[in-house]
């Protein structure tokens, strides 16, 4: 379990990035974090493994506190935590499977050992053919692949994904975050999650924090604050100017549902159009993430109805019976 | 300007002190450069990692010695550490003559030298790459084992093959001391004896000298420099 | 296998000579045929005792001293490094003028009144007194008659605030001329002594007129130079001598040297 | 106008990054580059400004063939074409500020006038206020964000974007391809786009180029790329996942329409809905990725629907009606 | 160990010749540093941008004979390029003699050192940086002159303060043609005339010296440094 209980980080004295953030996340979580670019993500997980050296607050990791911590207690905490830094941060002088090794040797396993974890890790990222090319002949989204494989190698029991797959193509992704909740379920890991791809948070993380401005905005099940944003900030986020202020004062006559598949639902199930025909509810898609993996549904529909009790009712009553998540959402502040 | 026999007499000392004496400069600069990077290379290491925002910070005292001692060898004119370092040389060689013994004061004056450039060099690697090897937990010896020293390798020797070429001109002071080399011939011959085609031809071959260890240190620094594609 | 002797002597063309000439007189090494004051120890014919040399700066030579079984050594570094050379020495070269320092010009120079009144001032009885004071006899006068300091044929008066200008070694050559810029200082004549650590340059700031004058060689020294770099510097006057003599280094008597070839 | 014929790109004699690319891309056009990590399109961009020397063939810009320029010609013309790089690429020792004026600078304006230039520049991306912040301060969207505007300060003729909003947040991100609109329509200069967001190409780019294994697989209209992808690289990275071998296979019996929403129809039209309720037919969502904007809806569904004659055109008539454009899609190689 | 006449003795030296001595080093190791940097400067950059993949390549025979001319000079030991160097001496400064003709070999003895280190500092630049640079259709002049040359400036910096500290070394050694200065004073006193008193406080003020200079430039250096935080 990891908390953080009032953690503040003000660079130079002047520049606030974080202001008394508190979060609980729960082992073998997967905790997504979003915010708008400078909201001070990156700053938030460099203090979790004390990169960063918070100017306050305290920072445990299953009853231990880390800010208290001797360097060598601290090394060894840090040997459990792997990073996946936002720029990568590979060693330019040594090739791929090298640079997957470090971690590896710096935790005392033998070369030969760790270079055939290695070369597995990058068989599963999909680069092994590049395992002896350096950094700088690598493209973008591989020299991505080896960041992430190295952090995967040392099977670290917390690890922090500051970007992981920003860099990367929509199906790289997809395989990427299938492989980090395999690992999720298998070794029981924590994964904490920085993005700002919406997807990601939707299709792996359970819970989320939404940072504003150094600030904890809101936080909570994924569910239950992408369906429901109570923030401004979460709201621009989960409705990237699918919220519309002018769209909703416009409307009054309108309500809003979110609908959130997760994997539940087969693909050829004929929802809205359905719902339409069999309760007739006649919904409008206001925003829509979904795709479906292996025959089943994942992702998000915002629907507008009537702004009708009855109506309302209907449709969440509907898509209850249909066994997919649905809630009312309250777009006006 | 250089007459039949001038050319004679050049020639008889090119065959009879040239072999040993490039012999005496190669073995001499190479020693020392060994030695003074042994030396040079910890010291340039902790000059960077002791700092107060380094990978393991040292006491403001203790990096203002190192400073300090660093500096004061390297304000020393070579001339004088020759003699101050006597006593030491004496310790360790058993003589403070000849060929042998001026490797000492040489290696003195110029590890605090490749300790700068050390220095220099390890500044330079990204402290992006040092803030990931915290990360996964590296004890200091080991990101600069692992992680520093590889990263700043091209410029590292890059860097000491400059120092190279540095002892090896101040070996040719080592004349001074009795020692031998190229340079003692040419600056014997040269600047006591004004045979100017004697002092050309040893500064010739310093030259080619030179230019093989720059070839082969920018070589090797330039093969193995993984951030040019 | 025994222990081969070595000596340690200086570096420099005429002192590497002189030291090797010394060598010679006391027996220990044979020299081809002609060799003269460039001889260095690739001039050695005969060498029956197998002694090594080593080949060090002259004033590195009282450092090194307890290094090697021998060194020869100028006076004036003995002296600076608190030898005695007339104690402490083994053998010295004998007081011969051959290798009297002298007061080099010029040629041409040699009649202007500024390097007579040097001269006078430099043979005067002040400046002899003072070299047996100070150098109790391992610096010895070379002058024959010796003045008050000044030359009576010439006008001070026209020479009253002109500046001379000498270049020199450090000792005794520049203690020495401390003396002699007292005594030119009395008439209004300005010494401006400039010192050197080596032996090529005064000579170039001679001929090329930089400076007046230099006092820091011998003649068979600077009849080597001219020849070699053809330049025309001429002496004017032998001032003192600094005999080279043998010290013993890790050896108390030359007789180590005779016993190693028993 | 940038014709490219016959692009090949070889490292190091081994590695063929790009082999044998002719692409014309018209004066005016938002030109998408997309396609798998490693695929080539960053060496395919670096080859359009010559910082990559191509092995082979040719790049017209305007007529001019870049690779028979002189040094002094090739300079002229660089300074018509910006280029957003992957990795920001910012001068470490300046600040925000003189790393935007830099350009300017090297072009010829004055000092005072750059400055008053990329102050502007900076507000345009909202990061005014880090004016006198180094990079090493900034978070990486601010990082991306000062490449942006540095990009632009020229006023360029062509402008290559690789991955120009991968690091920033879904609202920023929108902003810059609003700003990005703006230019091309106030100025006309043509825009590359890298990048493996298809959103972005959904949102911005008018034609789009698929790259995959170095080769071109697909090319076109947006539209009709995205309806209707027929090689298999297109279709990987337009349904990720979505498209899956074993779901067309187990599904024989229904038939795919790709609807795409270019802002002509109104949120509040429930399309899907109406369908089942106006015309019978009851689509099932497969794939969705739209969002509204001001009241109006961009993005694209993919719907499935019987497998029959009558059905298919039903819907694509209804779509037609509704003044949508939908094709229908045939997923089975 | 010292006997209170020697302290007599050191202390008139002090008093009497120091403050010359101190000034005339300071502005020879400046001056030399000065005009070294200004050759070696844009002959460290021509060293790197020249090369075959550098950003303005030069005719390989071009390239080979700056690398050779460069390693020539560097390896001529100090004394012998002071000699060599007298006709030069004497068409710029008029002599071949004192303080301010001995400049002249010290910044010939130097410049070539500092192209090397310039060298090494520029090949630091990131590359990628160089080619954002190409990109914007910065020429070549302008891509040293806005953008390697920043980008390299705190190790230039650092580099600097090491050539600065070693060109101060290498003043001392003027001392043979007639230069003045403390290295001077350290080495006729200290080498010359065994009065290791007077040496060592010429040593310890050079030592303030490089103290001093090391201290500001690394002071600078840090500071001018945008990478850390
Ligand atoms: N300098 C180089 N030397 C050798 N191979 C290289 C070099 N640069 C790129 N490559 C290889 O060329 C291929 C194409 O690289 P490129 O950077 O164009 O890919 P990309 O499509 O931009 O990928 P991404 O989306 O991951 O950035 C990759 O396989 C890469 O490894
Ligand atoms: N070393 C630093 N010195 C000063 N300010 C800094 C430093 N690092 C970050 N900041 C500032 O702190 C704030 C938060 O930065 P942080 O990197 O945490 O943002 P972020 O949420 O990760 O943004 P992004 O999505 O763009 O990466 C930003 O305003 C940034 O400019
Ligand atoms: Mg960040
Ligand atoms: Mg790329």
């Amino acid at each position: 379990m990891i908390q953080i209980n009032n953690l503040s980080k003000i660079y130079n004295n002047e520049v606030e990035a974080i202001k008394d953030i508190s979060l609980t996340i729960a082992e073998g979580d997967i905790y997504g974090i979003i915010g708008l670019s400078g909201a001070g993500k990156s700053t938030l997980v460099r203090c979790i493994n004390l990169l960063e050296k918070p100017t306050g607050g305290t920072i445990e990791i299953d009853g231990v506190d880390l800010t208290g911590l001797s360097e060598k207690q601290l090394r060894e905490k840090r040997k459990e935590i792997s990073m996946i830094f936002q720029n990568f941060n590979l060693l330019n002088q040594k090739n791929c499977l090298n640079n997957v090794c470090l971690p590896l040797l710096i935790a005392g396993m033998n070369k030969k050992k760790a270079e055939k974890r290695a070369l597995e890790l990058l068989e599963i990222v999909g680069i092994k053919d590049k395992a002896t090319a350096y950094p700088s002949q690598l493209s973008g989204g591989q020299k991505q692949r080896v960041a992430i494989a190295r952090a995967l190698a040392t099977s670290p029991r917390v690890l922090l994904c500051d970007e992981a797959t920003s860099a990367l193509d929509p199906t790289t992704t997809a395989a990427i975050l299938q492989l980090l909740k395999d690992i999720n379920q298998k070794f029981n890991i924590t994964i904490i999650i920085i993005t700002h791809q919406m997807s990601v948070v939707e299709s792996i993380c359970r819970r989320v924090a939404i940072l504003d401005d150094g600030m904890v905005a809101e936080k909570g099940e994924v569910s239950s604050v992408f369906s429901n944003p109570q923030s401004a900030a979460a709201r621009r986020l989960v409705f990237p100017e699918g919220y519309d202020d002018k769209l909703i004062t416009a409307d009054e006559d309108v309500r809003f549902i979110r609908v959130v598949f997760d994997g539940d639902i087969a693909t050829s199930k004929p929802l809205v159009a359905s719902m339409a025909v069999e309760v007739n509810v006649v919904a409008s898609i206001v925003y829509a993430s979904t795709k479906s993996i292996g025959g089943k549904t994942y992702g998000s529909l915002l629907l507008s109805v009537k702004n009708d009790e009855k109506t309302v009712k209907k449709a969440l009553d509907y898509f209850t019976r249909n066994e997919v998540s649905a809630k009312e959402v309250f777009l006006n502040v | 300007m250089f007459s039949a026999d001038k050319f004679q007499e050049a020639l008889e000392i090119v065959v009879s002190q040239f072999p040993l004496a490039l012999w005496e400069t190669v073995y001499v600069t190479l020693i020392a450069t060994l030695f003074a990077t042994v030396i040079g290379l910890p010291l340039g290491v902790l000059l960077v990692t002791g700092k107060k925002d380094g990978i393991r910070p040292l006491p403001n005292w203790f990096n203002r010695f190192i400073d300090l001692f660093i500096n004061v060898l390297r304000s020393i004119p070579f001339l004088i550490v020759m003699i101050l370092v006597f006593p030491l040389t004496r310790v360790i060689v058993g003589t403070t003559v000849g060929t042998v013994a001026s490797i000492v004061p040489l290696v003195i004056a110029s590890f605090p030298f490749i300790a700068r450039l050390v220095e220099s060099s390890l500044k330079e690697v990204d402290p992006n790459i040092i803030e990931m090897a915290q990360s996964i937990g590296a004890t200091p010896f080991q990101i600069v084992a692992k992680v520093m020293l590889p990263e700043a390798f091209p410029s590292l020797l890059q860097n000491l093959t400059i120092a190279t070429t540095t002892i090896l001109g101040y070996s040719a002071m080592s004349g001074i001391i009795g020692g031998g080399g190229l340079g003692k011939i040419a600056i014997n011959y040269g600047y006591y004896r004004y045979k100017y085609l004697i002092m050309l031809l040893a500064v010739i071959v310093l030259v080619l000298l030179v230019q093989i260890f720059q070839s082969i240190g920018s070589f090797i620094a330039t093969k193995s420099d993984k951030r040019l594609k | 296998k025994k222990k081969s002797i070595t000596i340690a002597i200086p570096n420099d063309t005429t002192n590497e000579a002189r030291a090797l000439l010394l060598l010679q007189d006391l027996g220990l090494i044979t020299l081809k045929e002609g060799a003269s004051i460039t001889a260095t120890i690739n001039d050695i014919a005969d060498n029956p005792y197998g002694i090594k040399f080593n080949e060090v700066e002259a004033a590195q030579l009282p450092n090194i001293l307890q290094d090697v079984d021998y060194a020869v050594i100028n006076s004036n570094y003995a002296i600076s490094a608190g030898i005695n050379p007339v104690e402490d020495s083994l053998g010295i070269e004998g007081g011969s003028s051959f290798y009297a320092n002298i007061l080099a010009v010029k040629a041409g120079n040699e009649n202007l009144p500024e390097v007579k009144a040097l001269v006078a001032a430099l043979q005067s009885k002040a400046v002899a007194d003072f070299i047996l004071a100070t150098y109790g006899g391992s610096v010895v006068s070379a002058v024959e008659n010796l003045t008050d300091g000044y030359d009576s044929s010439i006008d001070y008066a026209a020479l009253e605030g002109v500046t001379i200008s000498v270049a020199c070694s450090p000792t005794p050559h520049a203690e020495i001329l401390a003396i002699v810029k007292e005594i030119l200082a009395e008439v209004g004549i300005i010494l401006d002594i400039q010192e050197f650590t080596d032996y090529v340059v005064p000579n170039n700031v001679v001929e090329d007129g930089t400076v007046l004058a230099n006092y820091f060689q011998h003649l068979p020294y600077l009849d080597d130079f001219n020849e070699q770099n053809g330049t025309h510097i001429v002496s004017v006057a032998a001032i003192h001598v600094e005999p080279l003599g043998i010290y013993g280094g890790k050896q108390t008597s030359l007789d180590a040297i005779y016993d190693s070839n028993k």
